[in-house]
């Protein structure tokens, strides 16, 4: 009992603190960590395949007018799987390394577009899936019920 | 005279029981087994802790006593401090000469049967559970304590505390007082409530046992019970058993006992850290063992009185 | 006669008129057995005048000193005169004895209101008659009166256990009277061995002295069986180790009221009986040291035995009985201790015995206490088993203080009167255990059962007063006003004494003392010091054991207001919230913990001498498939009795000698009468 | 000893008795048998007592909208022979009712009340009757599995009706452990009868946080969602569920998964379970009050997490996993990252085991609690270390090989200890062989040439196949069972979790004079993952202090969880 508690206490004592002063100096994630989810405005089409396959269905898109849709992204929600990432076609969205995103406000994690639409991307064809599970689920008029009562 | 080392007693014990226990938590428990860092502030966490719960909201429980659940916590950290008062510290204690063993054994009864009916007062069956289990280890416990005073007294022939000290400091070394000493340094671990034998607040058990129901400065002053309870014990334990360093002036024997006290603390700081909790009935058997052991110094001492 | 006040005046006179009135009362008090409402003041009323006059007495031989013996008329055939005689030490059972027994039957006033199926004319008059027998015990100065009070206790003890008629109580009654006619006819032999071999044939104390200090030198081997017939009898009704068993079946089953009185009493006096024969008759001489150390182990073990079989109990009243037999114990230890020591060194032995007197009286107060205690639960709760009954400190908030008093008392913590005469015990026998280590033993004995009757009593308070209120005592409101002044006056009492201890065991020091010859006992005030408050012991060779309660209670007023003011520091808000029982609702009832499982790793610890208390667990799972074999757990009624065989034997004599005469209790005791007579016949034959 | 069995001696063997309606054997490994409904409580009787069958789980589907039935599954798995098998019975809507197997096999207790909760088939003759799954004031006649019960539908619960617990002993006190206890990260209610320090008795109320993810996956999501969801089933073993969600649904639709990602799911499978352990080992040590083994364990195990969080972009939910293979590769320049952090471990794994194994304090309590004999395993159809720690040697991944599994050399762990120390030995064991394995699988990947990672998915996923597959999860072995979908949705998804088996033990382990102090480590042996056991969308899985929550303020949590749930849906 002896010999194995004074073992325990160098074992205790070579290790050393490891506790990492977080807080006050710096963390970097590892390299390839799903973090917070960066939209490219300029290169995303509103073509709603990340829409399709997001697990935690926090992509909505709704269909204003022939010519006008509305894509919102609930980031709070996101569970950074980063399908999104990988079904998008056109590599509009980018998950980095940073994953401080506490706020205290909801509206920084929220992002709304407003898109232009041409006649031909609402038919999808434009858009192919990797593979035949990941496929658009609705083609044509899209509108996605808003969060209840939850008005960002 | 006596009402100025009164007053150091008290205050001594107040400041000095939260102090060591942050003290072994930080540089003990956390740097040395755990390698962790430990808390921030380091030995003054315990205050922290203590002073913030003073300032949070006191719960009462609907279904139990209030009037005895208020008065619980206050009651045990007064029979504390007048049991800290006996404690010949500095070689004169300053109720020395209008007490003796026996009176020093009750009022530390007196302050475990005050946390025990608070406790009780609750009505929570784990307030219950925890405090059987500190009175089932009490009655193993303090006739361990009892058996090795015998020793004493019946070799300095008084019951008085400091004839104890000032009888074993001229005697110095005799076998039946380092047999007590020994079976008494073993019961100090429980008497501290320290791993392996914190059974009665088994956090993980009984949900911290007495503490359950009690919240903000009551649970403060029950802690603050427990952390002069241990310095009492470890007071005892470093004047009576412990026969080097009796100078002619208090200041000095105060300051000697006070490094004693640091280092009983430490080392049991240390089994703390590395210990894990047994159950009742196990520790219930070790402490027999240590019974039978203070009882053959008890024997040893009376026949050579 | 003079005239009357000036016979009032002298200590005879107060007893006699005392006397009278009690047993006048006795008398009055079964004629308005029709009506019930005026029965109880008008018996209160009775007992208070005639307890009044009594205490007087005993107050005026304090100050008057004690009376020379008066010699009644004597019996026609009997050579001995009836003699009384009070002296200090009958003065101390003289006060407190009728001051217990008023307030037991102002107690009992509304306490009778729950037994309504009986008359309480079947209880008043015997609870008057409790002080006349103590004080005919007690002023008794021959043997033959001496007797005669023992028989009158014993009857009025079988009176108050068969109150109530049900089937167990009244077998429960002839049990006791069994064990006490035993008793009595073991006096009786003593007697009639000292009756033998006494030269003028004479019975008072004077000459009892005299005969034993002869039979010393001629017959030792006839005294030491005169002692020991003598020891069986007063153990026997003190209750102590080998004839402890009758206790847990007698008192429980005596309505609480009574059974505090009875415990106020019946152990006490026995001890003045202990205290009279060995302190009194047997001088001085190598006797005292052997029947001294005999006492002590007796002590001893009935402190053992008592709280490990009271550690079992879950029924108020049982354990309450059981802890008079540990209680007992201490008294017999100190006595044990006293007369050891009378010829070894005065000091520690008069300590001793005044150890032994101060706990006679501590225990009379917070035993009948703590009865009248149990009867609360009983008046508001309907039962005694503690199993089923909790919370109660919210119905009835005094009588849980007064229980509370009671507790700290009997366990013997600091302020209160039971630390006192304990510690004074714990130190004389460590004292004394330095020149003979048997009572060092005993000592740590003692102190270590004092830590066990701690846990008792924890379980006692803990189970009854506090925990989840029963919903059947929910609504209940608090006991009527007789029931409560009483608890309330014996727990002041008790904290009393426990402030000033040295002013009650100065008196009681110079009661001892007298009972030896003179010079022989050092003055008080070396002993014990001289405060009013503190007592010092000094056996000699400087102060050795100091309790000073004055600057003990300063202290902690001043730690107190310290930890007051920590509690205030930053003036927390208050909030009352329900009991946590991590997220779920759980009823009271189910959620109470069970007084059964008080301590059950310490009871399965120690468990080599009483019958473990057995758990079956079953392993119910979320789909048994059939029922789980549930064995109940042995509820411990029966704990286990020390010599089942000899308790078989008895109740195996018992059974053939019910079968020859039909059976009947009073027939038994005809019998043993019977062949108590044919035994002198012979004797006074042979002789 | 029972002789060699294939699917066709099983289906002689049965058909002696009992009239087979129809059988199918899609693969050697697998039967499906049809029973008439009077019969098969026979028929699960033959094939767990005369043919030792291990009891695994019963599955209920409400195949109306197919062929106007009710349908009922139970499993079976013959671990020496490698088959899975399935009774399978059709009850019509207006007769719902069946003979229950309980009384038979004990480990059914909880399954056949699920079904009788959440589906409405009546189970005649069950010991125990009492719902399981649904919350106290469920209204009567509603069953959520139902398909013409809408999925976001949320009826008012009664808040009066409280859970019917058993009664107490007579001399014994109700200790609560649960459903907030300091031991417990998930609410469960374990009510201790107590006698003092010992256990009498126990009771168990669960499923407090069950959300119903079977139905979310059979109504809402899609065949890839369903793999995120099923990983985030437990905080531990979030890899193990999607891996055997993925491999049932190829197993239905036939999909071939290449070698490379193969062996990508077995090395990140053992990396898991590497962590699992050393984490449970952390926590059985602080339930004991062994605060040092608590903290050096949790020591050693962070680099495995922030290898992981490396290799697959998250410390916890690895999401590698994909319907036909995985998502990452693990290319070589991440190889001597592996061996390093493996190696690491190995060394002061080895050295923290070495003096923490003869700690005699440790020892007496660990040594002796919680005894668990084979014939119980047997009997409660325990899995995992549970079951390995009482000498039975079952192990998903040597008896039904899956992923890389039969490329691997490692050996199965057992101990015939049969109580906690035991099982403590059992899962340390088991760290050392998953280091072993994890470097043969770097092996493997240095010579399997690199390619691509998702096997050839058909076009259309066919409708109404049976998929069956297990994976051996830390704790036991997972089982996911897939009946395939229309609109490239399942049509009914089962998740058995391993401590949904062990946890049903755990009452057999509190034997006679069990004391108090030994249940928090009982239970704990178990590691019992309560969120797997009640497939609940665990989401605040990180915040580890223990929140005191009253029972209104969980309903009025819940609630709005569920409301924030219904608001995302489209249609």
């Amino acid at each position: 009992m002896i010999a194995s508690k004074i073992r325990q206490i160098l074992i205790g004592k070579r290790a050393g603190s490891v506790t990492l002063k977080y807080p006050f100096e710096p963390r970097p994630s590892e390299p390839g960590y799903r973090g917070r989810v960066t939209v490219d405005t300029d290169k995303c089409v509103g073509c709603g395949g990340c829409a399709d396959v997001c697990p935690a269905r926090c992509i909505l898109i709704t269909d204003v007018s022939p010519f006008i849709r509305i894509i919102r992204r609930y980031l709070d929600r996101c569970i950074h799987c980063g399908r999104c990432e990988e079904v998008c076609a056109y590599d509009a969205l980018h998950l980095d390394g940073e994953y401080e995103l506490a706020t205290t406000d909801r509206k920084d994690l929220f992002i709304e577009q407003k898109l232009f639409m041409g006649t031909c991307n609402r038919c999808g064809r434009c858009y192919i899936p990797p593979t035949p599970l990941d496929r658009l689920m609705v083609v044509g008029f899209r509108k996605d019920e808003d969060l209840d009562g939850e008005t960002i | 005279m006596l009402i100025g080392l009164g007053i150091v007693h008290i205050v001594l014990t107040l400041f000095a029981g939260p102090f060591l226990d942050g003290f072994t938590r930080k540089y003990i428990k956390a740097n040395l087994a755990h390698s962790r860092e430990g808390p921030l502030v380091g030995p003054w966490q315990t205050f922290v802790d203590l002073f913030k719960l003073l300032g949070k909201e006191d719960l009462f429980t609907a279904g139990g006593i209030i009037s005895l659940q208020m008065l619980a916590p206050l009651v045990a950290l007064s029979s504390a401090l007048v049991a800290s008062l006996m404690v010949p510290l500095s070689g004169i204690a300053p109720l020395g000469a209008q007490s003796d063993m026996i009176v020093f054994l009750y009022t530390i009864g007196l302050g475990a049967v005050a946390v025990v009916i608070g406790a009780m007062a609750t009505g929570s069956p784990y307030a219950y559970a925890g405090s059987l289990r500190e009175i089932s280890l009490y009655l193993i416990v303090e006739p361990v304590l009892m058996l090795a005073m015998l020793g004493a007294m019946a070799l300095s022939r008084s019951l008085h505390l400091e004839d104890q000290l000032r009888w074993h400091y001229a005697q110095g070394f005799s076998l039946p007082m380092l047999i007590g000493a020994v079976a008494v340094f073993v019961a100090l671990q429980a008497q501290f409530g320290k791993l392996p034998f914190d059974i009665a607040e088994a956090e993980q058990e009984v949900i911290s046992g007495p503490f359950i129901e009690i919240s903000g400065p009551r649970l403060a002053l029950l802690r603050w019970f427990f952390l002069s309870r241990q310095f009492v014990f470890a007071g005892l334990f470093c004047t009576v058993f412990l026969p080097w360093g009796l100078t002619a002036y208090p200041v000095v024997n105060l300051l000697i006992t006070l490094v004693k006290i640091f280092v009983v603390y430490s080392l049991i700081g240390l089994i703390d850290a590395v210990m894990p909790r047994v159950r009742i009935d196990q520790a219930l058997r070790v402490y027999f063992a240590v019974l039978i052991i203070a009882l053959l110094g008890a024997v040893l001492a009376f026949v050579s009185a | 006669m003079e005239n009357g006040l000036f016979w009032l005046a002298r200590t005879e006179g107060q007893i006699g008129t005392g006397l009278m009135v009690l047993i006048l009362a006795s008398v009055l008090v079964p004629l308005f057995y029709r009506r019930r409402y005026y029965m109880g003041p008008i018996a209160f009323i009775l007992t208070l005048i005639g307890s009044a006059f009594l205490i007087s007495s005993g107050v005026s031989v304090f100050l008057q000193g004690p009376t020379s013996t008066f010699h009644l008329h004597p019996l026609p055939g009997l050579t001995t005169p009836l003699t009384i005689g009070v002296d200090y030490l009958s003065a101390v059972f003289l006060i407190f004895v009728p001051a217990v027994v008023t307030l037991v039957c102002l107690y009992s006033l509304s306490y009778i209101e729950n037994y309504k199926e009986q008359n309480p004319a079947r209880l008043y008059p015997f609870l008057i008659l409790l002080p006349v027998a103590a004080a005919l015990i007690v002023i008794a100065a021959d043997l033959i009166l001496f007797l005669i009070g023992w028989e009158l206790l014993a009857l009025i003890t079988y009176f108050f256990i068969v109150y109530r008629k049900e089937k167990e109580v009244v077998r429960a009654g002839a049990g006791y009277l069994l064990v006490s006619q035993a008793a009595i006819v073991c006096l009786i032999g003593a007697t009639l061995i000292l009756y033998r071999f006494s030269e003028t044939k004479n019975l008072t104390f004077e000459a009892v002295g005299q005969t034993i200090e002869q039979m010393g030198l001629v017959h030792p081997g006839w005294l030491h069986t005169a002692l020991f017939l003598f020891l069986i009898g007063f153990g026997i009704n003190a209750g102590i180790f080998p004839f402890h068993f009758w206790l847990r079946k007698a008192y429980p089953s005596a309505p609480s009221a009574a059974a505090g009185a009875l415990a106020a009493v019946g152990p006490k006096v026995a001890v003045y009986a202990l205290l009279r024969l060995y302190a009194d008759w047997l001088p001085v001489s190598f006797f005292s040291t052997i029947w001294g150390q005999i006492l002590a182990l007796f002590g001893g073990l009935s402190l053992f035995v008592g709280a490990f079989i009271a550690l079992l109990q879950t029924d108020a009243a049982k354990l309450v009985s059981c802890y008079i037999t540990v209680q007992l114990g201490y008294i017999v230890l100190a006595i044990g201790a006293g007369v050891t020591f009378l010829p070894i060194s005065p000091p520690i032995a008069l300590v001793a015995l005044t150890a032994g007197l101060f706990h006679t009286v501590n225990n009379a107060l917070y035993k009948s206490l703590l009865f009248l205690n149990t009867g609360a639960l009983f008046a508001r709760a309907g039962e005694t088993d503690l199993a089923k009954v909790g919370g109660l400190m919210r119905v009835m908030p005094l009588t849980g203080l007064t229980a509370l008093t009671a507790a700290v008392a009997i366990a013997g913590l600091p302020p209160v009167n039971g630390f006192a005469s304990k510690w004074m015990i714990f130190s004389d026998c460590l004292m004394a255990g330095r020149t003979l280590p048997l009572f060092a033993l005993l000592g740590a004995i003692a102190l270590f059962i004092s830590a066990l009757t701690l846990a008792s009593f924890l379980k006692f308070f803990g189970s009854a007063f506090l925990g989840p209120l029963m919903p059947a005592t929910a609504e209940k409101k608090d006991l009527p006003l007789p029931m409560q002044v009483p608890q309330a006056l014996l727990a002041v009492a008790c904290v009393l004494i426990g402030l000033a201890p040295a002013a009650f065991v100065l008196p009681l020091y110079q009661a001892v003392s007298f009972l030896l010859h003179k010079g022989y006992a050092p003055s008080p005030y070396v002993v014990l010091g001289d405060s009013l408050t503190a007592i010092r012991l000094n056996f000699g060779d400087g102060i050795v054991a100091t309790w000073n309660p004055i600057p003990f209670l300063a202290a902690g007023a001043v730690t107190f207001l310290v930890s007051f003011g920590l509690y205030r520091l930053l003036n927390p808000s208050r909030r009352v919230s329900p009991v946590w029982h991590c997220g779920a609702t759980v009823s009271p009832t189910i959620a109470k913990y069970h007084t059964h499982g008080f301590y059950q790793p310490f009871k399965d610890f120690v468990g080599f001498r009483v019958n473990r208390s057995h758990a079956r667990s079953h392993n119910p799972s979320a789909y048994a498939s059939e029922e789980p074999p549930v064995r109940p757990i042995t509820q411990q009624s029966q704990p286990d009795r020390l010599y089942p065989s000899v308790i078989r034997w008895i109740s195996r004599l018992y059974r053939t000698i019910r079968r020859t005469r039909n059976g009947s209790p009073p027939m038994v005791w005809m019998l043993l009468t019977v062949s108590v007579i044919v035994a002198i016949a012979l004797y006074s034959a042979l002789s | 000893m029972v002789q060699q069995l294939t699917t066709d001696t099983i289906l002689g063997r049965l058909s002696e008795s009992i009239p087979v309606i129809a059988s199918q054997s899609p693969t050697p490994h697998r039967l499906y048998i049809e029973v008439p409904k009077d019969r098969v409580k026979e028929a699960c009787r033959i094939l767990f007592e005369d043919l030792q069958g291990r009891y695994t789980i019963t599955v209920g589907t409400d195949r109306r909208p197919v062929n106007g039935k009710f349908e009922v599954l139970h499993f079976f798995s013959f671990d020496r022979d490698n088959i899975r098998m399935a009774v399978r019975v059709f009850l019509d809507p207006d007769d719902l009712t069946l003979e229950s197997i309980t009384p038979v096999i004990p480990g059914a207790g909880w399954a056949e009340r699920e079904i009788q909760d959440l589906v409405g088939i009546r189970v005649i003759g069950h010991p125990d009757p009492r719902p399981l799954a649904l919350p106290d004031g469920f209204p009567e006649g509603l069953y959520p599995l139902r398909k013409d019960y809408p999925y976001n539908y949320q009826p008012p619960l009664d808040e009066g009706k409280t859970f019917p617990f058993k009664e107490p002993p007579p001399d014994a006190t109700v200790v609560t452990v649960g459903p907030f206890f300091p031991v417990l990260e998930e609410p469960s209610q374990w009510r201790l009868f107590v006698d003092g320090e010992i256990v009498v008795g126990c009771d168990y109320r669960g499923f407090y946080n069950h959300r119903a993810i079977e139905k979310l996956g059979d109504s809402v999501l899609t065949y890839n969602q369903i793999v995120f969801l099923a990983e985030r089933i437990c905080g531990i073993c979030g890899c193990v569920h999607s891996t055997s969600y993925c491999q049932a649904v190829e197993e239905a639709a036939g999909i071939e998964v290449p070698l490379r990602a193969r062996v990508i799911r077995s090395l990140i499978l053992e990396l898991e379970r590497v962590h699992s352990h050393l984490l449970w080992l952390g926590l059985a040590c602080h339930i004991v009050g062994f605060d040092y083994g608590f903290m050096q364990s949790w020591r050693i195990r962070e680099p495995v997490m922030w290898l992981a969080e490396y290799l697959t972009g998250s410390r916890k939910h690895f999401s590698i996993n994909l319907v036909g293979g995985v998502r990452r590769d693990i290319v070589p320049d991440q190889f001597d990252r592996i061996l390093s952090v493996a190696d690491d471990v190995d060394r002061q794994t080895n050295e923290l085991v070495k003096a923490i194994q003869d700690d005699t304090a440790l020892i007496a309590r660990l040594k002796g609690v919680g005894i668990f004999t084979p014939e119980e395993v047997r009997l409660s159809g325990a899995v995992g270390p549970t079951a390995r720690g009482s000498g039975v040697a079952i192990d998903a991944r040597r008896d039904h090989p899956y992923a890389a599994y039969d490329l691997l050399q490692f050996e199965v762990v057992t101990h015939d200890g049969c109580d906690t120390l035991a099982r403590t030995l059992v899962r340390i064991g088991e760290i050392f062989e998953s280091l072993k394995m994890i470097r043969q699988c770097v092996n493997l990947l240095k010579d399997i040439p690199v390619g691509d990672l998702l096997g050839e998915i058909p076009e259309e996923i066919p409708p109404l196949k049976d998929g069956m597959h297990a994976v051996e999860a830390p704790r036991g072995e997972v089982f996911h069972y897939v009946l395939t979908g229309y609109e490239n949705r399942p049509y009914r998804w089962r998740v058995r979790a391993p401590s949904y088996q062990n946890i049903q033990s755990v009452p057999m382990m509190f034997k006679e004079g069990t004391y108090l102090a030994d249940v928090p480590i009982t239970l704990g042996s178990v590691d019992p993952c309560f969120s797997c056991t009640e497939r609940m969308e665990v989401v605040d899985q990180g915040r580890s202090q223990s929140y005191t929550l009253e029972e209104k303020d969980l309903l009025r949590l819940s609630r709005s969880k569920y409301r924030a749930l219904k608001a995302t849906e489209r249609k």
